[in-house]
């Protein structure tokens, strides 16, 4: 029977096959089987405060920190990014393409453009309410046309499909989406590559001060294996589509 | 335990302050589990009544899909309807999807099978005499249909409630085809999901509290109902 | 006359017992007929046939001349049948007495009608029309039931017993109620009951059903075995009391045999030199009119056997009989006919 | 003899209807009681308390002398009552009869002991034990009830309307079996019946129920209403056939009469000068033997009217009586009295 | 409509090539409903006699929140489990969380009040000569009981199929308490949700008519013995 160590996620590391990639190298290289469960990023740090996991991969940077800060969560160490995007319909009716997130953000909401926010407190979402304000709109919560789906990427990218509205994705859902549309979807990127838009994932151990149950050395060993060079280097390597999803970045 | 008393307190909070989102939610809720279990009463309790009382060939094939499809997940049932209803689908000029009309649509094939199912067992546990009663009295099809289920009026109400409780607190398919939208399609169990997404599991509670109050004033009207029926 | 009802070659079974084989029967409009026969001898069986709630599984039913098959709900509404088992509504006496004429359309009059049905059958309607379906006594809840097939005025009015738990009184006032049926408005009634006083004093005709088959001989005594098979050809049934019941023919130990009660002898004394087999004493419990022979039946009890016989009323005084008299049965051991 | 049985000042309501309002009554052990009483009159009422499948709202219950109350279960299984309603579980015939012989665990013998009780009331377990509760007729359905509770050898056995919709065969198979029980197991029997016919032969003391209360005199007949208050300060009631019946003291229209048997004088000729003020002419209809009495009862319609009379059999057979006879009732205005 | 023609041939594809992860789903699946479903059953079946047999003070006001609490939306009963066995709260200790024991806990208490109220409302629709046969044949309250449900038997069937279907169909307490966890608490619906999460709705669908086609087994299997206690 092999140690268990758990772990809290974001849906996008699962949904992408990421973990599912990554898992069985683990457990070859250390014999630590990873189970993990996949849920919003404001539950899954809930999970690490309450103890009810060993480890956790999200990226929500601000409120990380906040955990951190509190003595919940320990370790935390950045692992690998990718970045977000703004997607709109082929045909762009407010003419977003090519201009910078800011000014994209602001001729949206001068035109009244069909915006769909996940409105669910994830690290996807905390980075779009940074937009508004770097764009100095105030968030549009009333507008007729500002629909708040609270759910996850995907869902809310298909909400914005059937209605033709823009969002903001991270790209590696984007790319899952491209492939269910066997690389022809109804939306495309149209901003892209600005520096605000950079999505940070990084590790954390829960604090075994709080909780005296948890496998914190497992975790201490995941944290490990996944900043080590070779593991970085294999997170580089996962493509979707021929596309790179994630970008390792540990120690930087 | 804190989320529990937390939830409490917060569900009071809710109430009293009369927060718009929430009364906003709690709305959405009653009208379109309101359209979907008139519709799908509408709907079952005459196929139900057939299907207890008549015997047809492939009767007892039939009840064996009702019973299974009792087990249908909703999120299944969302994937149905919008295969349908979604732009690509055959329905998609309808413009259903994210509407209100669309998930009652979702919850009304959610409602049918337990409203034929316990109304065909109603019809069916009633006493031969009363069958044989009705027609020596002259009863034509549609007597026969309307006395049957009056006599076995309780345990349709059952079928009923059931239902309702069912449509009341299903989640999948409201996320599915209402979106969750705020302000639109935001139903009480959708506003929950979100709030657990969130990690704000005395928040979730508090609206499961909240959707309780709702079906108690329900239940109770129908109680209320039923006592006068009897007296 | 013309037949009401007629049935032809009809059999009706359940899984694959036989429970009624009629080749011909007809029920005449405007009689009043009564219908008897042992527990499980298929009254209920034919009641419901007539009714149209069953169908034949061979033959075929006309009504007024008529194939009933593909008019059966047309029909519904000219028959009615008080079920054995009364049954009423989850309603209040009122409503149930009031639930066919509803179904008619037939609102005028209403309450006046259902009270006349109610008062028909004695029933205060004042007391018991709002009362519930589970307020009432047995033989009230059999009087509701056969008030809301009165106040229907069938063309064929079909009574499954309708007396069984009813008190004298009542009993007296349905007997009423069913000849002023006929009077007013042209009713045909078939009744079925065990009360037999009672029936033979209703009906101007009576039909004996025995294992599913008519009998046209009208009701007859019924033995039951066991009978042992004796040296002399002959089958023996010992009585309680040690008396011993001779009849000729063959039959199994467990065979039933039916006796004519026209064909059983009453006597005071114990008759010398007789050609009947039996000589049987026994006591008078019970005798009745009968109405449709204007004869007297006469129920003597012989070691825990009750046999009938039928009289006129001219020997019944020449003997003097009366209830509680010790006499002799004579009957013939060929009498006895084989069910 | 000892009392099985007592009541003290027993009332039961439904609502405010009061239904039964006993002061007192006992069962003797080992006694066969009838109770008679129109409908409604709280017979089945009296038997659910006496089964403890209801409480009284007032009064005690004892049973050999002991207060019921706190042991109703246990009790329960030495009274057994059979339902005015037969009800059978939905199961086998088999199971219905064994069944509370398994809840009492008394295992042994279950077979023989089922078919017995089947063959008591004239079923025959070949044909029968496997049947299920849909597959009878109501009367075969009535006999199994019974049987499951012949089988139970009880010490109280209450019947309500055992031969309700049973043969006559049966009912005198259930006339044997009844004296069986009482024989063979020292049961104590209670019977209700509107056949008086067979009541009156099985039981050896017949109590009354009118309008909820006991009544002393045993069986009467009963006269219903409308009364119309005469100007010569009596009430007079209108028959059928125009002749009037007068009665004295005070009651309204509605008020219904009760009159005992044996104050009903039959004469065959008209009498001159009797001091009688009723003097109705009618035929009789049946005469039955009474057990308890050993006298003749001996039933006339009058103008839709059944009276009976109660005679010696000495009287019975001066006057020739037999049914069909015409005779005359002299009934004196003071013999009515009012419920 | 494409999406449900490529479930078919997914669930087909599935099924024929007897993959892996979806078996393991099924077991799971099979594992913890069948545990949840005979619990509930253990513990519903004799309240709801209770409920529908006696009179007891409070009785109307039990069944109505009875009634109320068959509203009671899964992810709420995922959050209120998850207050007690989640490590901070009071059952922490015992490990349940992410388990399949915690799972059926959580199902069991879904599929409790249509137990409860569909087996009161079966009980409270038979004949009163029931009782009263039974109690004249001496039955003592055991007794009572047994011969009571037993003579319900086709509808407290019923109750037990409804509540089959509730909890075999159920996601929200799957996810909540079981985590969704591969090989371990996967069960179809969770899978299901997973793959619709990441947009693959033709593998949905498959897995939704592997569930229907489970419970279309279960069914037929019921509705043998149904037939068998008829004849
Ligand atoms: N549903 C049934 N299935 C099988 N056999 C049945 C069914 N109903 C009645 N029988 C049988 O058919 C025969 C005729 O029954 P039926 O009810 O017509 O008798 P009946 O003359 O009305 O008797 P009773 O005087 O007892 O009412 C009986 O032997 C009975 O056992
Ligand atoms: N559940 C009830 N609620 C109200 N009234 C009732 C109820 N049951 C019986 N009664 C009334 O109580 C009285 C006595 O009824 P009970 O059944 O004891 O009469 P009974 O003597 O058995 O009559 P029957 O000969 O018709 O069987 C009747 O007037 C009846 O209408
Ligand atoms: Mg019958
Ligand atoms: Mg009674």
């Amino acid at each position: 029977n092999a140690p268990v160590l758990r772990m809290a996620t974001t849906t996008s590391t699962d949904n992408t096959g990421l973990l599912d990639y990554l898992a069985p190298l683990f457990k070859a290289e250390t014999g630590i089987e990873l189970q993990w469960v996949s849920v919003g990023t404001g539950k899954a740090l809930e999970l690490g405060k309450n103890g009810d996991v060993d480890v956790l991969l999200v990226h929500a940077p601000a409120v990380e920190l906040q955990f951190v800060e509190a003595g919940h969560l320990v370790n935390r160490r950045q692992v690998m990014y990718n970045d977000f995007v703004v997607i709109g319909p082929a045909s762009d009716p407010a003419g977003i393409k090519g201009k910078t997130v800011a000014e994209a953000m602001k001729v949206i909401a001068e035109k009244k453009a069909l915006f769909v926010s996940r409105a669910d407190k994830s690290g996807t979402h905390t980075a779009e309410l940074g937009l508004w304000e770097e764009a100095q709109v105030p968030v549009p919560d009333k507008e007729q046309w500002y629909v708040q789906t609270g759910q996850g990427m995907l869902p809310t990218i298909n909400i914005a499909g059937e209605r033709d509205g823009y969002t903001l994705t991270d790209r590696g859902t984007f790319i899952k989406y491209e492939a269910n549309h066997d690389g022809n979807p109804p939306l495309v990127i149209l901003v892209e590559g600005d520096a605000v838009l950079r999505n940070q994932y990084s590790v954390l151990a829960v604090n075994p001060a709080n909780h005296s149950h948890i496998a914190y050395d497992l975790a201490l060993k995941y944290i490990d294996w996944m900043v080590k060079p070779e593991t970085q280097k294999a997170i580089g390597e996962f493509k979707l589509m021929n596309k790179q999803l994630f970008f390792p970045n540990a120690g930087k | 335990m804190d989320y529990i008393l937390e939830g409490f307190s917060i569900a009071i909070g809710l109430l009293l302050s009369a927060d718009e989102e929430t009364f906003s939610a709690v709305f959405t809720t009653l009208r379109v589990s309101t359209l979907s279990i008139f519709t799908s009463l509408l709907i079952g309790i005459p196929l139900g009544f057939i299907l207890g009382y008549h015997h047809f060939p492939g009767r007892r094939l039939a009840r064996t899909v009702v019973d299974t499809l009792l087990a249908l997940p909703t999120v299944v049932i969302g994937l149905l309807v919008y295969a349908f209803i979604s732009r690509r689908g055959p329905l998609g000029e309808l413009g259903l999807l994210f509407s209100l009309k669309g998930v009652a649509i979702g919850q009304v094939i959610l409602a049918l099978p337990i409203v034929i199912a316990l109304t065909a067992s109603a019809v069916e546990e009633l006493d031969e005499r009363l069958r044989q009663t009705l027609l020596t009295l002259g009863a034509d099809s549609k007597g026969l249909a309307l006395s049957t289920l009056w006599e076995a009026r309780y345990a349709v109400l059952i079928a009923a409630i059931t239902g309702y409780g069912r449509v009341i607190s299903e989640v999948g398919i409201s996320m599915m085809i209402g979106g969750n939208i705020k302000w639109h399609t935001r139903t009480i169990t959708t506003a929950i999901a979100l709030e657990t997404g969130k990690g704000q599991f005395g928040a979730g509670i508090a609206l499961g509290l909240v959707l309780l109050a709702l079906a108690f004033i329900v239940n109770v009207g129908v109680s209320f109902l039923r006592r006068r029926a009897t007296a | 006359m013309t037949a009401l009802m007629e049935l032809h070659g009809v059999v009706r079974r359940y899984g694959d017992r036989v429970a009624l084989k009629v080749d011909h029967l007809s029920l005449e409009e405007g009689r009043i007929v009564g219908l008897v026969g042992p527990n499980g001898s298929g009254k209920t069986t034919l009641l419901r046939l007539l009714a149209f709630l069953d169908r034949p599984d061979e033959g075929t039913i006309l009504f007024r001349g008529e194939e009933a098959q593909g008019r059966r709900e047309a029909l519904r509404r000219e028959v009615t049948l008080l079920l054995q088992e009364p049954f009423l509504l989850k309603r209040s006496v009122f409503e149930n007495v009031a639930y066919g004429l509803k179904l008619r359309g037939e609102k005028e009059h209403l309450k006046s009608r259902v009270d006349e049905a109610l008062r028909s059958v004695g029933l205060d309607p004042a007391r018991f029309a709002r009362r519930l379906w589970f307020q009432l006594s047995g033989g009230e809840a059999q009087r509701v039931a056969l008030a809301s097939r009165l106040v229907l005025r069938p063309r064929l009015l079909l009574l499954d017993e309708p007396t069984a738990s009813v008190d004298l009184h009542s009993a007296s006032l349905i007997h009423e109620a069913v000849l002023r049926a006929r009077r007013d408005w042209g009713t045909t009634l078939l009744l079925v009951s065990h009360d037999l006083a009672w029936l033979y004093d209703v009906a101007e005709e009576v039909v004996a059903l025995y294992g599913g088959r008519v009998s046209e001989r009208g009701p007859e005594n019924l033995v039951a075995g066991p009978w042992i098979q004796s040296k002399e050809g002959v089958l023996k049934r010992r009585l309680d009391d040690g008396q011993i019941l001779v009849a000729s023919g063959s039959a199994d130990a467990k065979a039933l045999a039916a006796l004519d009660p026209s064909s059983v002898v009453v006597s005071l004394d114990r008759p010398q030199g007789t050609s009947a087999r039996n000589l049987l004493k026994g006591t008078v419990s019970q005798m009745t009119y009968e109405n449709a022979s204007g004869r007297v039946l006469v129920k003597v009890l012989v070691g825990g056997l009750a046999l009938t016989a039928r009289l006129t009323d001219h020997s019944v005084r020449e003997l003097g009989l009366h209830p509680g008299l010790e006499v002799f049965l004579l009957i013939k051991a060929s009498a006895f006919r084989w069910l």
